[in-house]
């Protein structure tokens, strides 16, 4: 059997690239989806340590931050069609002004 | 434990007729409306009547011997030991209640589908009648003291929506006014009650009613009748509060003041809600937590003392006023004056049986004039009536029975159940002094006098005395001063006379005065029984014996209430004659009632009496012109704009200067942000490596 | 994982693409000449006998033909998009239980691929996967036609994904399992009275129907590809074996769609005669899945006959403000439905046949 | 040297295999969801990395999770993604010059740190003892997760409940005021409101034949 370092690893790995990618890019939306792989890395260490303790527990976590994604992506997007709009562009360093 | 999923059926089916009526009700017709009402309200008598029956067949339960059918709904609350579940639970003492007020409520919801015809908001009034049903079965089923509580506080509710009904008219005692005051003054008894609910959880460590009555029951011995015993935060002090609590619900001193004026409302809520039901709620919790009263008898003294001035104030008022519901409604706080006195001298039983009697001749008298205000045209002053014999012979007939029984003639309802509360007053051993007793019957015989009386006095002027509906007498009182059911245009026209109701309204009636006359029957006290070779006529009690505590004639003072269940031999004699003394009494007051006002009827009072003591004024004057003026010149003016407003603002200038020079951090790069995060995280990770290296 | 099992899943597996594959060639075949009768036309007639042959002709055209790739398209995109449509479609045949079980030989073969605790969902999974063919063919031919196909597109997928999950959730609430096998088992018995569209989800089934129709973007939601309008949506830019393939997911989808709702809502397999003790019996059952998806199939050609195409605003407000809150109305309804009969035990006043007892 | 790496395959069971095969494509994704200059090919990677990760759940015996993840990441999330990148009509990500170069100096060294942490803080703990649940699958069946989420975890999805409502109204609000920005910044609130002007006489029909 697989011993559970292999998962959260795997987590550590993907999570790293997230973060790097949130800072490296410059594109809203890239940055976005770089906050998903952050989160699904964590999605992941969660049902690691939910199966290898046999507790539902961490998958109810899983759940949540499933949620917490679908908010973020609703919201967020809809900053990003409004910057777009008003700044006809996605670039972060350009929307450094807080009123839009 | 009995389990039955009846219970739920009985709240349910008028909640449902209150959410499809408050739903769809505005697109029904008339009679959809008023069948879906009654219908809801007729299907939880019916399941009463079942639970009832079945209740009759459960085997006694406990060392108490106390039937119970179960019904849990759901868990509700549950905070670490604090549990409230909304379960409801029947016993002798909710079966009788629950069957008296779907009953009384069924006809009132009939005879109100004829008053109301016609009348705006038609819809919502029934919407707002089953939801007050709902209500009253939560605050008579829960089987704690939450669940109570939220029926308690729904039927305030209720009743300030329907005190409240035609809110259209404007005016200083108008409808609206008079809702709000029922809520206020409801509201300083509610506080009481919420305090001794956290009270009983903190001392008995839960807020079922069984668990509370076990735990006063395992308090060793009363607590000493003294003033101090209040102060100590046991019995006495719970007791009391709920007492507070009570009166506010029940209209006694001090806190009686918005019953007469939520005569306001339609004449149907007034028999329903404050004459029947709702205003018998804090006769009911104090009969529930009798075990808790019996360990405090400071606190039954208290009782006992606003019970007998509460009956004989009211009643002295009651002589005097003219409009015909305001006697009705001081007759009302006067009965249930009587209900407390019961309970207050330790006769719950008695009490409990005056509740049920009193429910079905009160709302007899209520509908009774609701017929005869409908008939006259929504006129309600009884100066303009007289000789409406003749022209309402059914509401003449039927109200001539409630006057007999509220009066006490002999063998009608009232003459019982009023016949038993004087006479334990009489015998009670619940306080050190016997003479407190004896006090106690001196005021309720003198009060059962002034009932005869003023009752009599409305027969008089309403149907026996000659024509005055064309007088110009009685006018100058105004018209702010009386309540009238929302019609710009009330009494009679020239030439118009008086009519008889629809039978919708009159079969009601009918009904209750038959249950007012013969409702007694099922509590014949006693003494009378054994006159008549039955022993043990006295059901009612019996009945209710396990659920409620006994003190007084029956045992020992805090006895247990299995040692008072046990048969107690009557003095025979003494409760004989105390009997022909009550109907002396009785008939007294009826002929004291004709002499005085058949040849005057028109007879004026002493003003005091006709201005309700002056006791609104009085609380104007000591309470709320005080409290106002403190309100003003210290809350507002040198707390509120001084203090809160001038810290509120301190800490928004502060923030906002702070914010001034924190914001040159804020550089509106989003990834900056990111980076000093990474970093936070990157040093957090590396602090704990390093720790776990130390380690 | 036997060798045996290995090889009988293998087997499964290379039979059903088989079937299904044909099933869609013969597909099209059966809705030209359905709308053609419909149409008062004759329809394809001339290659084989009454035109049988024609599938196998246009499958031969379409892999001959020149496969043109415009200049300007994001080529990676472009390739992967045909083949991320027609995959997931054809994954769902791997949950879907067309029979019982069925003795071979001594063994014990169930007649689907694979069935696990969570099949329904699987079979959603891939189904909301079929979205990205589309969106990506659209975005990444760089045409504003396909453009303004996958855009319509993937609006309208995630409208009405939402109101088809919801009116199947009644069902899941009677039935209280995902698994698409228990779902037809507990709807066998009394003769049918115990297909969930009549034991109580007629509505849930006319909303799973609906919104099944959008999804597979047949008309009257055929907006993505609404050829006149749009020259053809997504797939304007595609030819050859590429046009092929989205042919292909999209009538393997209709498939799809109409097993489903022979198994959630038409008991599957279950048919007279079918759970009888013998040994032909799992293959009649086979048969009654057969035609109650025909059926469906049948009815799909019908309204494309039929039904004119809805307006865009129209479809979104159909989605959101009308099937959307019928579908919370129905799983409210099921779940007191549900509540009453556990709570009260109402199910002991009724006669067998309604309570299922 | 060669036998221990013989030993090490000859010990690994198809789970090491399956596991290595989604580690690799989840690694390769998420790098490809970094690296591609177009956001609609990171979108799309990034559905291979959900897909992977979802095949690691099934690992894990996580069924339903599994089915989840495809459903409401595949299905909707990114959906929602690629669908914001088409109605923007977003290409490549501009090549202008990196105003701020600086901070890479920051943030390349923290990330290298926080991933050094982290793989240091599993080298060393003691998780490569732990021993798979015996329970584990049964942890992860949908009757389960729905007791512990309706009851134990009652608030946390009541809550997660009201952020999706708050989101749709945030998200509500956004797309509402888009409009009113856009007047604000091409100045007409400020302006009086202009006469209706008078409709104009509609030109002669033309005849279209």
């Amino acid at each position: 059997m697989l011993p559970i370092t292999n998962f959260i690893l795997l987590s550590a790995v993907i999570f790293t690239i997230g973060a790097v990618g949130v800072f490296f890019k410059r594109n809203i939306i890239t940055i976005l989806l770089c906050i998903e792989l952050m989160l699904n890395a964590a999605n992941l260490a969660f049902v690691a340590f939910a199966s290898y303790f046999g507790d539902t527990t961490g998958q109810l976590f899983v759940f949540i931050v499933m949620t917490v994604a679908a908010a973020e992506a609703a919201v967020g997007l809809g900053l990003v069609i409004a910057i777009f709009r008003n700044r006809e562009t996605l670039n972060v360093d350009e929307a450094n002004i807080l009123k839009l | 434990m009995n389990t039955t999923t009846l219970l739920g059926g009985i709240i349910f089916a008028p909640l449902i007729g209150a959410l499809v009526l408050g739903l769809f009700g505005k697109r029904m017709n008339e009679r959809t409306v008023g069948l879906i009402a009654s219908a809801t309200v007729g299907v939880s008598f019916v399941l009463a009547i079942i639970a009832f029956t079945t209740l009759l067949g459960v085997a006694p339960e406990g060392a108490e011997g106390i039937r119970r059918l179960h019904n849990p709904l759901f868990p509700w609350i549950e905070v670490g030991s604090f549990k409230a579940p909304f379960d409801l639970v029947l016993d002798p003492l909710s079966a009788l209640y629950v069957v008296f007020v779907t009953g009384v409520g069924f006809l009132i919801h009939i005879f109100a589908t004829g008053y109301m015809h016609g009348e705006g908001g038609y819809y919502r009034f029934f919407c707002y009648m089953n939801l007050f049903m709902f209500n009253m079965l939560v605050l008579i089923l829960g089987s704690n003291m939450l669940v109570m509580f939220v029926g308690w506080e729904g039927v305030g509710l209720c009743s300030y929506l329907l005190i409240g009904f035609y809110f259209q008219q404007q005016g200083p005692a108008f409808p609206n006014q008079s809702a709000k005051k029922a809520f206020i003054v409801n509201r300083i008894g509610d506080v009481a009650f919420a305090i001794a609910i956290m009270l009983v959880f903190m001392k008995a460590g839960s807020i079922e009613f069984a668990a509370v009555n076990e735990w006063a029951r395992s308090l060793t011995a009363a607590e000493p009748m003294t003033v101090a015993a209040f102060g100590l935060g046991g019995a006495s002090t719970i007791a009391l509060l709920m007492f507070i609590g009570a009166t506010g619900k029940s209209a006694q001193i001090p806190l009686f003041v918005w019953l007469p004026d939520a005569m306001a409302g339609p004449t149907p809520v007034s028999a329903l809600i404050h004459a029947a039901t709702m205003v018998t709620a804090g006769v009911y919790m104090v009969a529930r937590t009798s075990e808790v009263f019996v360990k405090a008898p400071s606190a039954m003294f208290v009782v006992a003392t606003i019970g007998a001035l509460t009956a004989l104030g009211a009643a002295t008022i009651g002589l005097a006023q003219w409009d015909i519901k305001k006697v009705l409604a001081y007759s009302t706080v006067s009965q249930l004056g009587y209900m407390f006195l019961a309970c207050g001298v330790g006769a719950f039983g008695a009490g409990v049986f005056h509740v049920v009697t009193h429910a079905f001749f009160k709302a007899l008298l209520f509908l009774g004039s609701g017929s005869v205000i409908l008939g006259m045209h929504h006129e309600q002053d009884m100066r303009k009536m007289g000789g409406l014999r003749k022209f309402m012979p059914i509401t003449h007939a039927t109200m001539a029975v409630g006057w007999l029984a509220i009066c006490g003639f002999p063998l009608l309802s009232g003459f019982f159940s009023k016949d038993e509360i004087l006479y334990q007053t009489f015998t009670t051993n619940a306080f050190a002094n016997p003479v407190f007793g004896k006090i106690f019957w001196g005021i309720g015989a003198l009060t059962a006098i002034l009932t005869a009386v003023y009752m009599t006095r409305l027969m008089v002027l309403t149907f026996w005395t000659k024509e005055r509906w064309h007088d110009d007498h009685g006018h100058d009182h105004g018209h702010a001063d009386h309540a009238d059911d929302g019609h710009g245009h009330h009494g009679l026209a020239k030439g118009e006379t008086p009519h008889e109701s629809p039978w919708s309204m009159t079969l009601p009636l009918i009904v209750l005065a038959i249950a007012a006359a013969v409702g007694g029957y099922v509590g014949v006290p006693n003494g009378l029984g054994h006159l008549v070779g039955i022993e043990n006529s006295n059901m009612v009690e019996h009945f209710l014996e396990p659920s409620v505590a006994h003190v007084g004639s029956h045992g020992a003072v805090a006895g247990h209430g299995v040692e008072a269940a046990a048969p107690v031999a009557h003095d025979a004699t003494l409760e004989l004659g105390l009997t022909a003394f009550s109907i002396l009494l009785a008939l007294g007051g009826i002929g004291v009632g004709f002499w005085i006002f058949r040849k005057n009827p028109l007879l004026k009072l002493p003003k005091i009496l006709e201005d309700k003591w002056r006791v609104d004024e009085l609380y104007e004057a000591t309470i709320i012109h005080p409290i106002r003026k403190l309100s003003e010149s210290i809350l507002w003016k040198a707390v509120d704009v001084r203090s809160i407003d001038g810290l509120v603002n301190a800490v928004a200038d502060g923030i906002r200067g702070l914010g001034g020079t924190m914001r040159y951090l804020q550089s509106g790069l989003t990834r900056s942000y990111v980076a000093v995060i990474l970093l936070g995280a990157a040093c957090l990770v590396g602090y704990f490596l390093v720790q776990g290296y130390v380690k | 994982m036997t060798l045996e099992m290995f090889l009988i899943t293998a087997v499964k597996i290379g039979l059903v693409l088989f079937i299904i594959l044909t099933a869609v060639a013969y597909l099209t075949y059966m809705e030209r000449r359905v709308l053609a009768f419909i149409q008062v036309r004759l329809g394809p007639n001339r290659v084989g006998p009454f035109g049988l042959l024609q599938p196998l002709a246009d499958g031969i055209k379409f892999i001959f033909k020149e496969d043109v790739i415009p200049n300007d398209v994001t080529r990676f995109i472009y390739i992967l998009a045909p083949i991320t449509a027609l995959i997931p479609a054809l994954m769902t045949f791997a949950v879907i239980p067309f029979g019982d079980r069925l003795e071979i030989f001594g063994k014990d073969i169930s007649l689907y691929v694979t069935g696990f605790n969570v099949s329904l969902l699987f079979v959603f999974a891939m189904t909301s996967l079929g979205v990205y063919g589309i969106v990506l063919a659209g975005w990444s031919s760089n045409s504003k036609y396909s453009l303004f196909g996958g855009l319509r597109s993937s609006a309208q997928m995630i409208s009405y994904e939402l109101a088809l999950s919801l009116s199947i959730v009644g069902v899941l609430i009677q039935v209280g399992s995902l698994d698409l096998v228990k779902i037809v088992e507990a709807q066998s018995g009394w003769y049918g009275m115990q297909w969930n569209v009549w034991a109580f989800q007629p509505l849930g089934f006319l909303l799973f129907f609906i919104a099944v129709l959008a999804e597979t973007n047949r008309v009257p939601f055929d907006l993505p590809e609404a050829e006149t309008e749009l020259v053809g949506g997504f797939h304007t830019e595609y030819s050859s074996l590429k046009f092929a393939m989205f042919f292909m997911a999209e009538y393997a989808a209709m498939i799809t769609a109409s097993s489903m709702a022979t198994v959630l809502f038409f008991g599957g397999w279950n048919g007279p005669g079918a759970s009888a003790d013998t040994w032909w019996a799992p293959l009649l059952g086979l048969l009654y899945f057969a035609i109650k998806v025909f059926a469906f199939l049948f009815v799909y050609i019908w309204i494309r006959g039929t039904l004119p195409r809805f307006r865009y605003d129209q479809l979104m407000d159909f989605g959101w403000k009308l099937l959307l809150p019928l579908a919370i109305f129905n799983i409210v309804f099921t779940a007191t439905w549900k509540f009453l009969f556990h709570y009260y035990d109402l199910a002991q006043y009724l006669p067998g046949w309604m309570s299922g007892k | 040297m060669f036998d221990a790496i013989t030993n090490y395959f000859s010990n690994l069971t198809p789970e090491h295999y399956f596991f290595f095969l989604f580690a690799i494509v989840a690694i390769a994704s998420a790098l490809e969801v970094v690296m591609q200059r177009s956001p609609l090919y990171s979108a799309v990677a990034l559905i291979f990395t959900m897909a992977a990760l979802a095949a690691n759940f099934v690992l894990l015996k996580a069924q339903f999770l599994a089915a989840i993840q495809i459903i409401v990441y595949a299905g909707a999330i990114i959906v929602l993604f690629v669908f914001v990148i088409m109605l923007l009509n977003v290409r490549a990500e501009e090549s202008r010059l990196d105003r701020f170069t600086a901070l890479r100096w920051i943030a390349a060294p923290s990330a290298i740190v926080l991933f050094a942490g982290a793989f240091a803080a599993i080298r060393f703990s003691n998780l490569d003892t732990l021993a798979p649940s015996p329970t584990a699958a049964a942890a992860g069946t949908t009757e389960r997760i729905a007791e512990v989420m309706f009851t134990k975890y009652l608030l946390p999805f009541e809550a997660a409940s009201v952020l999706i409502m708050m989101a749709i109204v945030g998200a509500l609000v956004l797309a509402a005021r888009a409009k009113e920005y856009d007047a604000e910044l091409s100045g007409i609130e400020n302006q009086e409101v202009p006469p209706k002007p008078e409709p104009e006489a509609q030109p002669e029909e033309v005849e279209v034949s």
